[in-house]
């Protein structure tokens, strides 16, 4: 089946360009993965194409058995409904765009590139089993190959301090909140006796009324349930508090940061969100929780965004911002809105980041957009595709970000709950803030005067084909996906496109509300869109001395935002740093000495006893005619005073 | 009445005695008030009716070990002016324990009865109308002949223990060889020097001089220690 | 039977016994009177062997006071041999001197 | 099932000590003793690995009792019996013995050059140890193996250990000693009252409820020692640190099943009443471990340290999952254990191989191994991500599983008891970077060579294991999954009886 | 039947008689000759000890049983050893006497006799038999001051205790009437009646006996002896008397005075315990081997006595494996000791050992079977003497005891596996001196004997099984 080929051909891939890359060369190895993944890329789409057209039911495809152990059964297997093989398609694809692309990126990379593509091709691999998957278990497995992948492929530049530094922050951070969800897989287990989709699901609504005792208070178990999987899902999707790894990815080559850390694996927590709607219908209040973590992280993430220099971490936080976008959808149960922006951010981000790649390319590896500008007429495909990917994500009709970004928007306010509210007003602030920081981003890098030394100016260069001709078909997604995919996903009969894969609950009308809210609802992002990017050109384009002096006038509003609020510096002094050296201590103080301690001070006293023992041995008859005498003496008395 | 005092005259000898093995200063005393020991004891057992054990005491104790000590101590030729007079340190605690011993044996043996059924219980009864002697002698070598044997050969063991350790039958021991000495010729012994011109002769040990010994001679000599050798 | 009580000889042979105890660790002169001493225990028993037997009406006392007698003058001559051999090769038969070997 | 009556486990476990045998009577100059006792030794455990695959194919899985049962009268008219037999908690064990050995003698064909003889000897010994500890049917039989473990072990970190191998291997010695005393007297306790030492019939024996928790610590006393729980674990990483790169492999791969094994094959089984009663002590305990030694090991500058650390931390989860006392908890336990074998003694193996060329474990002295070794750097990947329990990896198996049985006790066990998924890619990740990655700053790891073919060869079966294992678990859990369902029901029959007694009762 | 009941010990003892006289009328060294003959005239005597009858004789002063049978074959045996030991030691030390083994031959009369004692006469006479060869026999290096040293100490103290045995003899004797095992077992049925002076008695026979096997408080000679005696004859000590005391410990306390068990176990458990602790603490330190084998020993005797503690046949039955075990694995390492010989000179410290393991591997790998097999671990015969023991403690529910007996076990690992780190892990010394093919057969019988008894202890078990249970009637 197509569907088993567009998961295991990337496979396929890594494995031929990991292993025998050495054997067969570079161009072997790459050959070997770009032929995976345009066999996937070929094959996914199809597959979703034939599921959306009724050509083939939905289904679970058997691969094998997976654990086994008394009750406790999973199989592998690939389920393939409207939401996986969405997926399937859009990280085919994409994936397969960016494998061509840093065919050229990684043209001038010193070392082997076999490496990189085995890599990537194993991304997608995992990619499509996360998104494949029919249990807790399968998807737990690719939820955990992406996020191997995404530390290997962090640390690509291991020489570099900085990229082992984040590789392992990412792996970390996101081991952190994968813990939850793996508990949280085990309290499924422990409620439904099953991991399986297709046994949790149906009895879902059987177990609404289920309680679980924590903290010696009684809560409804599926909420308890919703919650661990949603911090799994933070994790990955590096929302408020797990954020951090996330800027710090950027250390891996831009091919890396617009597949894992744009298009495909940040979003998986957006995906499990959707995946489990059936199960998250019935824990309003961790919807909620998710929706006010979302919105939080959407205004935050824009916030640092407006301060930050490095041209790759912009677009990092931007990609945090509008994960909380998406978050934002399904906390107020729009999982169709969250999963359309999913797509459509996809693809403009990954335009995104590549074009940034592009320009980075140019500049000879220069990240710093204080050190770059003036060069948009050097490579002007480039900067429009940029252009294209800022409009997408400022949200301006007809590029794609405006349908779905406004759709959620929409969404947040028809909830009509209190939080449903504050998700409404962050998004719409944080659009505004999209739109500023997108454009200064434009205008730092593009215009002015260049700020690069002379030599980097000399280098300057359009990218080569290999690598322009994949920005220009995301370039068309980044476009039309919007517009092309709108009616299905949210229109009247989404029930019919997305069939079984979404469910909602009953009393869950939002997409219908949407269609009844407020003019100026509907208008509020693409105003606050036009204002931020006015407000950009003022500040960058027209008055550059601005920013400095407002810099200099708010130095610690400056210094908040630059440092990300600071949050690397507290979990360094609040978690890290204690942590190594309760371990420290615990090795040299615990172990050391007192674990230790106790028989290295046994043997000592043993020895010291000893030598104490044998003091008595003196050598002379007399003591020990006296010493027997004695013990007969002791014996004789213990017999006429107690044993008699 | 009488066997009574005598009892007590002797019973009070003994323990004087006793007493001043231990505390004499010089080792020859104690031999003796051992022998004055072994007297009183012996005429303790007359009084119990032990005449033969009596007899034996005297004659194998005080005839026999008793002037083996007295050999050996006049033997080994103690220097007695060196020997520290004088009890251990700890003699106070030492005192203690054995008084304690001596209460608790005192108090227990104090307590004894006959038992009723020690009659049934007798091994060897003794038979009325014959001498202590005879009676011994009777049973001595029929119903003990084993313990006679076997300590017959602890005596044996004895003898093999005293001459092994103590009988040199090397040359180390100063016994004469007559047929030795007697065989002996002056080539053997002596040697002729040719003193140098004007050297004198007492510086060489005269024209006529004992041999050096052979130097094997020595070696064999070497093991027997610092003492008592010699030829 | 006896003229004597028996206790009279029982604590007679007590006294002894602690007398020779003593004699063995109380004195720091000369090992040969700690063998004298082990003679006064010997002694001792002997005395008792002798009363109880005659309590008891029963050889068996005189038989083992005869062993004990032998098997004392067979201690007494390995015992001395001992010593003259240590004599000859420590050149003292002071008790303190008696600890080449401890610990 | 014992085929034709054939004693296959005495084979199994007594072939070795033959080839030992054989070992000693090897004569010639230094150089052929060598390397004839290297051959001798190598074709001794692959035969015997050979034939242990019979056991894989001949077992029967849906047999929860023991099969290849075997026994001779040892002490007939004092219960006890020489006596073998396998059932689904053993079976793998003895496949993990006889596999483990060859690697290691194949592992110590260059590293040891010092007195080869008696090396190949020790290892051969040990593996008879191991194999008949594993098979043993008889209590006693159990103890002599047990014990006599450590024999070997003591003079293989003695004799070819780092400088500090006498503390290393008196302490080892000494401290597992003086556990498995007092678990002798538990053994005699037990004959004392059934009367036998037979494993099976003290399987059905109930022991009074009092006398159990008494047996419980005098076992735990001396599998707490094995397994190591905190905090008697402190022989571990010394013994680790000084022993030779086989002996660590071993004694993480195998030597600390034991204690895991047999609380399994005792503790569990035999004190139903003492295990329900004490299992909160036991998941303290592991806890403790599981978050304490992370953090120890987050804080080591010696390589084997830490991995001997992390042993620790992935110990305590599989005592954790054996006291959970349900079908997952248990099979995550065993799948743990297994999955430890092969990952932690690979992970030593990987030691072993910079160990050989640059001759120090001070992790500062590495980086940037990456640029010269690719293929090491990938198999030291694949195992530290199977350590740190990646999915698709042995590793996670059985730690999930554990996570799930142990969240049908409590949650904050589950959750506790997985924070070393947490620590554990912090340490080994940390760990992995200072020694692969980086710069290469030294002029001897610039001229570091890549695996040989013979490391390869003494890898690729612990890299299919590893990965055979994620993949398709199944294959493996399949053997126990009998045994523990079983033990998991007689368990709470046995913790029911009482409890009827006691309702009965007024 | 009188005689035929004794017939091993008549034998034996003409025997002796005749090569004394041969050895006496022999004008050469007859060294070697008399110590093959003495060998001889074990086995015929241990042959005969098989095939003899059981029964009581002499008056009620001598018995035969399986016990005394074990106890017997198994002095015999040691005492082999030890005169095999003494073969190619002596010939070094300058001691080729034919006395030598003259004297082992009749201490081991002496204890056979110890061993069917049924009498306290009997058991006197046997005790004083060995202990008086056995003093000669530690000062039989009598040129040498550390040897009459140990003879002159052992000698006094053993004199010491022998007297306070009779005290205790002739109180018991008193006390009850008799000597004779039975009768005073059936005086004693009634443990309320018996008087305080019987009791004294008894606890004085004690110490007489613990003197013998070394127990605490009573062990204080033992390190002396054992560093100063010659090495075979410190072998000797260590194997035969304390089996023969040890026997004879337990006939005494299990047949006449058993019905009195309330009353002495709690001696026995006091002796016990501290013989372990102070055979396991004080060997620590030791730099001398032989002083270590000596603290070692004393251990081991406080193992021992927890079966006699016991006072059950159980308990019985695990004394007597201890003691088989015990044997061999003791006569094993003196075997070790006696090779430790560098330039003709024999050493005694443990560090000389170091390295062993690399300048003579199979004397290295006996030693290593003999210390753990010491240290208890399987699979050597030690584990099975240790197992029984701990049996007979554990099912006359003594744990306290048991306890102590295994953690104290584990401290005297500690020393024993502290032998094995210097022959392996220490740097090598210069090699010892060839060995003779006398110790070697010595190690080597004794350590198969130590491997072989762990593989297949059913016959010994069985024996000493049926033994024990003749004491209990």
């Amino acid at each position: 089946m197509i569907y088993a080929l567009a998961v295991f051909a990337p496979l396929a891939g890594a494995l031929v360009s990991g292993l025998l890359g050495k054997a067969i060369g570079d161009r072997g190895a790459m050959g070997a993965s770009i032929l995976g993944m345009v066999i996937a890329a070929i094959c996914g789409p199809v597959a979703f194409f034939q599921l959306t057209a009724g050509a083939v039911e939905p289904g679970v495809l058997d691969l094998g058995p997976g654990i086994e152990s008394g009750r406790f059964h999973v199989d592998w297997a690939l389920r393939y409904d409207t939401l996986a093989a969405a997926m399937v398609a859009m990280v085919s694809f994409v994936s397969m765009l960016i494998h061509v692309y840093s065919i050229g990126y990684m043209g001038h990379d010193a070392r082997p590139r076999y490496r990189f593509f085995a890599y990537l091709s194993l991304f997608s691999f995992a990619m499509l089993m996360l998104v494949t998957a029919d249990n807790l278990a399968q998807l737990f497995f690719g939820w955990e190959g992406v996020g191997l992948c995404s530390y290997l492929l962090i640390g690509y530049w291991y020489d570099r301090p900085s990229a082992c530094a984040a590789a392992i922050k990412a792996f970390v951070v996101n081991r952190i909140a994968d813990l939850p969800f793996a508990v949280g897989i085990a309290l499924i287990f422990f409620k439904f006796g099953s991991i399986e989709f297709a046994t949790i699901f149906p009895a879902v609504a059987q177990h609404a009324a289920d309680t679980y005792v924590l903290f010696g208070t009684t809560f409804s178990s599926i909420e308890v349930i919703g919650f661990l999987l949603f911090i799994g899902a933070m994790g990955k999707s590096a929302q408020l508090g797990f954020h951090v790894w996330l800027p710090d990815a950027m250390e891996g080559p831009t091919p890396v940061s617009a597949l894992i850390h744009a298009a495909t694996m940040v979003t998986a927590g957006v995906f499990l969100m959707a995946r489990m709607s059936p199960l998250m219908e019935f824990a309003p209040y961790t919807l909620g929780f998710v929706t006010f973590i979302g919105a939080s992280t959407a205004l935050f993430a824009a916030t640092v965004g407006c301060a930050q220099n490095d041209i790759k971490r912009v677009i990092a936080y931007s990609t945090c911002s509008q994960l909380g976008y998406m978050f934002v959808a399904a906390g107020v149960g729009a999982y169709q809105a969250s999963i359309f922006h999913l797509l459509t951010h996809a693809f403009f981000k990954a335009l995104l980041f590549l074009t940034a790649g592009s320009v980075i390319h140019a500049m000879s590896d220069e990240q710093d957009m204080r050190k770059m500008g003036g060069i948009w007429r050097m490579i002007p495909l480039t900067y429009v595709l940029m252009w294209i990917g800022n409009l997408a994500l400022g949200g301006i009709p007809p590029f794609s970000g405006y349908f779905s970004k406004d759709a959620i928007i929409e969404a947040a306010w028809a909830s009509h709950s209190g939080i449903g509210h504050y998700g409404f007003w962050c998004t719409v602030i944080a659009a505004f803030l999209t739109a500023f920081y997108s454009w200064r981003l434009i205008i730092m890098t593009f215009h002015g005067t260049p700020r690069a030394d002379h030599h980097t100016m000399e280098h300057v260069h359009e990218s080569p084909l290999v690598m322009t001709v994949p920005l220009m078909l995301l370039a068309v997604g980044a476009v039309f996906a919007g517009w092309w995919f709108h009616g299905q996903l949210l229109g009247a009969d989404w029930q019919a496109f997305w069939g079984a894969a979404i469910q909602i609950a009953p009393g869950n009308h939002v997409l219908a509300d949407m269609e009844e809210i407020p003019g100026w609802v509907t208008a509020a992002p693409l105003v606050v869109g036009i204002a931020g990017i006015a407000l950009a050109y003022v500040f960058y384009m027209f008055v550059p001395a601005l920013p400095g002096q407002l810099a200099a006038a708010l130095p610690w509003a400056y210094n908040f935002l630059l440092n990300k609020w600071y949050f690397d510096e507290l979990y360094g002094a609040v978690i890290v740093r204690p942590l190594m050296a309760l371990g420290h201590g615990l090795w040299q103080v615990g172990d050391a000495t007192i674990i230790d301690g106790i028989p290295n001070g046994l043997a000592s006293l043993t020895e010291g006893g000893s030598a104490q023992v044998v003091k008595v041995q003196t050598g002379s008859i007399a003591v020990y005619a006296f010493s027997m005498l004695i013990g007969l003496v002791v014996l004789v008395s213990i017999f006429l005073l107690f044993l008699r | 009445m009488i066997t009574a005092i005598l009892f007590y005259i002797f019973a009070a000898i003994l323990l004087v005695s006793a007493a001043m093995v231990v505390s004499a200063r010089n080792p020859v005393h104690s031999v003796l008030f051992l022998i004055l020991a072994f007297f009183n004891a012996a005429a303790l057992f007359l009084i119990a009716g032990a005449e033969f054990l009596a007899m034996i005491l005297v004659i194998v104790y005080v005839g026999a070990v008793a002037v083996l000590f007295l050999f050996v101590v006049m033997m080994l030729d103690v220097d007695f002016a060196q020997l520290r007079g004088g009890i251990q340190r700890y003699w106070l605690v030492g005192a203690t324990v054995g008084a304690v011993l001596f209460v608790e044996l005192a108090l227990v043996l104090g307590g004894w009865t006959l038992s009723p059924s020690a009659v049934r219980l007798r091994m060897s009864p003794m038979p009325s109308g014959v001498s202590n002697a005879e009676a011994l002698g009777r049973i001595l070598y029929t119903d003990y002949i084993f313990l006679f044997q076997t300590a017959g050969l602890v005596l044996l063991v004895a003898m093999i223990g005293a001459i092994v350790l103590t009988l040199r039958d090397r040359k180390t021991s100063r016994h004469q060889n007559i047929r030795r000495q007697t065989e002996r010729t002056v080539v053997e012994t002596l040697e002729m020097v040719s003193a140098p011109v004007g050297a004198g002769t007492t510086a060489s040990g005269g024209y006529l001089r004992p041999k050096a010994p052979e130097p094997e001679v020595v070696e064999e000599h070497a093991p027997a220690g610092g003492h008592g050798h010699g030829h | 039977m006896m003229a004597v009580g028996l206790g009279h000889y029982l604590v007679v042979s007590a006294i002894l016994l602690v007398l020779g105890i003593f004699g063995i660790f109380l004195n720091r002169k000369n090992v040969i009177i700690i063998l004298m001493s082990i003679e006064l225990i010997l002694l001792a028993v002997n005395l008792n062997f002798v009363a109880f037997s005659a309590v008891h009406n029963d050889l068996a006392g005189q038989v083992m006071a005869m062993l004990v007698l032998t098997v004392a003058a067979a201690e007494a001559a390995i015992g001395l041999a001992i010593v003259v051999i240590y004599f000859r090769n420590r050149g003292s038969i002071q008790v303190e001197d008696v600890n080449l070997m401890k610990g | 099932m014992n085929a034709a009556g054939f004693p296959l486990l005495s084979l199994l476990t007594w072939l070795p000590l033959f080839g030992g045998l054989i070992i000693m009577f090897v004569r010639g100059d230094e150089a052929t003793v060598a390397s004839n006792a290297r051959w001798t030794a190598l074709w001794t455990s692959l035969i015997v690995f050979v034939l242990s695959l019979v056991l894989w194919v001949r077992f029967d899985p849906a047999d929860p009792g023991f099969q290849f049962v075997e026994s001779a009268s040892w002490l007939p008219q004092w219960g006890i019996t020489y006596k073998l037999g396998v059932d689904g908690i053993s079976v793998l064990f003895v496949l993990l013995s006889t596999a483990l050995t060859p690697i290691c003698i194949l592992a110590s064909w260059e590293a040891i050059t010092t007195r080869v003889r008696e090396y190949m000897l020790a290892f051969l010994i040990l593996e008879t140890m191991m194999v008949g500890m594993f098979a043993a049917m008889d209590f006693v039989v159990f103890y002599m193996f047990f014990e006599g473990v450590l024999i070997p072990m003591y003079l293989i970190i003695g004799i070819w250990g780092g400088p500090r191998r006498v503390y290393a291997a008196i302490k080892f010695f000494l401290y597992t000693l003086a556990g498995s005393v007092l678990m002798l007297l538990a053994l005699l306790a037990m004959w004392s009252v059934a009367g036998t030492t037979d494993i099976p019939t003290l399987l059905h024996t109930q022991f009074p409820a009092s006398m159990q928790t008494w047996l419980f610590l005098a076992f735990l006393a001396s599998f707490a020692v094995k397994v190591p729980m905190w905090p008697v674990h402190t022989w571990l990483p010394d013994a680790h640190v000084e022993a030779p790169t086989a002996g660590s492999v071993i004694l993480a791969g195998v030597l600390l099943k034991m204690g895991a094994y047999g609380f399994l094959r005792f503790s569990l089984p035999m004190l139903p009443l003492a295990s329900a009663h004490l299992a909160p002590l036991m998941f303290a305990l592991s806890v403790v471990a599981v978050v304490y030694t992370s953090l120890v090991a987050l804080a080591q500058t010696d390589m084997k340290k830490l991995i001997a650390y992390s042993s620790v931390a992935h110990m305590g989860v599989v005592t954790i999952g054996i006291f959970t006392v349900n079908v997952q908890g248990i099979s995550g336990a065993m799948f743990q254990m297994l999955s430890h074998g092969v990952v932690s003694g690979a992970l030593f193996l990987c030691v072993g191989v910079v160990y050989d060329r640059i001759h120090t474990r001070e992790i500062a002295r590495y980086g940037g191994l990456a640029d010269r070794m690719p293929a090491y750097a990938l198999l030291f990947m694949l195992f530290t991500m199977a350590s740190i329990g990646l999915p698709g990896t042995s590793g996670f198996v059985g730690e999930f599983l554990v996570l799930v049985g142990a969240f049908q006790v409590n949650f904050w066990l589950a959750l506790l008891g997985s924070l070393g998924m947490i620590l554990g890619a912090g340490y080994m990740l940390y760990l992995y970077r200072r020694i692969i990655f980086g710069r290469i700053t030294r002029d001897d790891l610039r001229a570091i060579l890549d695996l040989s073919p013979r490391e390869i060869a003494v890898f690729a079966p612990l890299v299919i294991l590893t990965l055979w294992m994620g993949i398709y678990p199944s294959s493996f859990s399949g053997f126990w999954d009998a045994t523990v369902t079983a033990m998991v029901e007689h368990h709470q029959a046995a913790l029911r009886a009482p409890l009827h007694l006691a309702t009965v009762a007024p | 039947m009188n005689w035929i009941l004794a017939h091993p010990e008549i034998v034996l003892a003409v025997c002796g008689m005749i090569i004394l006289i041969a050895g006496v009328l022999q004008k050469r060294e007859t060294f070697q000759l008399s110590s093959m003959l003495t060998v001889g005239a074990f086995l015929l005597a241990a042959m005969l000890v098989i095939a003899g009858p059981a029964g009581i004789g002499y008056h009620g002063q001598f018995t035969s049983d399986s016990f005394s049978g074990f106890v017997k074959l198994l002095v015999l045996a040691a005492s082999t050893l030890a005169i095999v030991s003494s073969l190619d030691y002596n010939a070094h030390a300058n001691l080729r006497r034919f006395e030598f083994p003259v004297l082992i031959l009749f201490a081991t009369v002496g204890m056979m006799v110890m061993a069917s004692a049924s009498n306290l006469m009997t058991l006197y006479v046997g005790l004083e038999l060995q202990s008086l060869s056995i003093y000669v026999l530690a000062a039989f290096a009598r040129d040498e001051l550390r040897s009459t040293e140990a003879g002159l100490k052992y000698f006094v103290l053993g004199s010491l205790a022998s007297g306070l045995l009779l005290y205790g003899i002739s109180l018991v004797y008193g006390f009850s009437g008799t000597m004779q095992f039975d009768k005073l077992a059936g005086v004693l049925s009634d443990p309320t009646k018996v008087s305080a002076g019987l009791i004294v008695g008894i606890v004085f026979i004690v110490a007489g006996l613990a003197f013998k096997v070394s127990a605490v408080p009573f062990h204080m000679w033992t390190p002396d002896v054992y560093e100063g005696a010659p090495t075979p004859v410190t072998l000797l000590m260590g194997t035969a008397p304390k089996v023969a005391a040890m026997a004879l410990l337990v006939r005494a306390m299990a047949t006449p005075f058993g019905h009195l068990l309330a009353q002495w176990q709690q001696l026995i458990v006091l002796v016990s315990i501290a013989s372990m602790l102070l055979g396991a603490f004080a060997a620590i330190g030791q730099k001398n081997i032989k002083r270590l084998m000596a603290y070692s020993s004393i251990g081991h005797m406080g193992y021992v006595l927890i079966g006699l503690a016991a006072g059950t046949p159980t308990g019985i039955r695990g004394v007597l494996i201890y003691l088989v075990t015990y044997v061999f694995m003791n006569a094993g390492t003196f075997a070790c000791i006696i090779a430790m010989r560098r330039n003709g000179r024999s050493l005694e410290r443990i560090s000389d050992l170091g390295g062993l393991g690399k300048t003579d591997p199979v004397l290295a790998m006996w030693l290593t079977v003999f210390m753990f097999s010491m240290a208890g671990i399987p699979p050597f015969s030690g584990f099975w003497g240790k197992y029984f023991i701990f049996t007979a403690a554990v099912q006359s529910g003594m744990w306290a005891l048991a306890v102590i007996g295994v953690l104290t076990s584990v401290v005297g690992a500690f020393y024993y596996i502290r032998i094995i780190k210097v022959m392996y892990f220490d740097a090598p010394e210069a090699a010892f001196d060839p060995r003779p093919a006398s110790l070697s057969t010595l190690a080597a019988v004794s350590g198969l004997f130590t491997t072989l008894f762990f593989v297949f202890p059913a016959p010994i078990v069985g024996a000493a099984e049926a033994a024990a249970k003749v004491l209990f009637g």
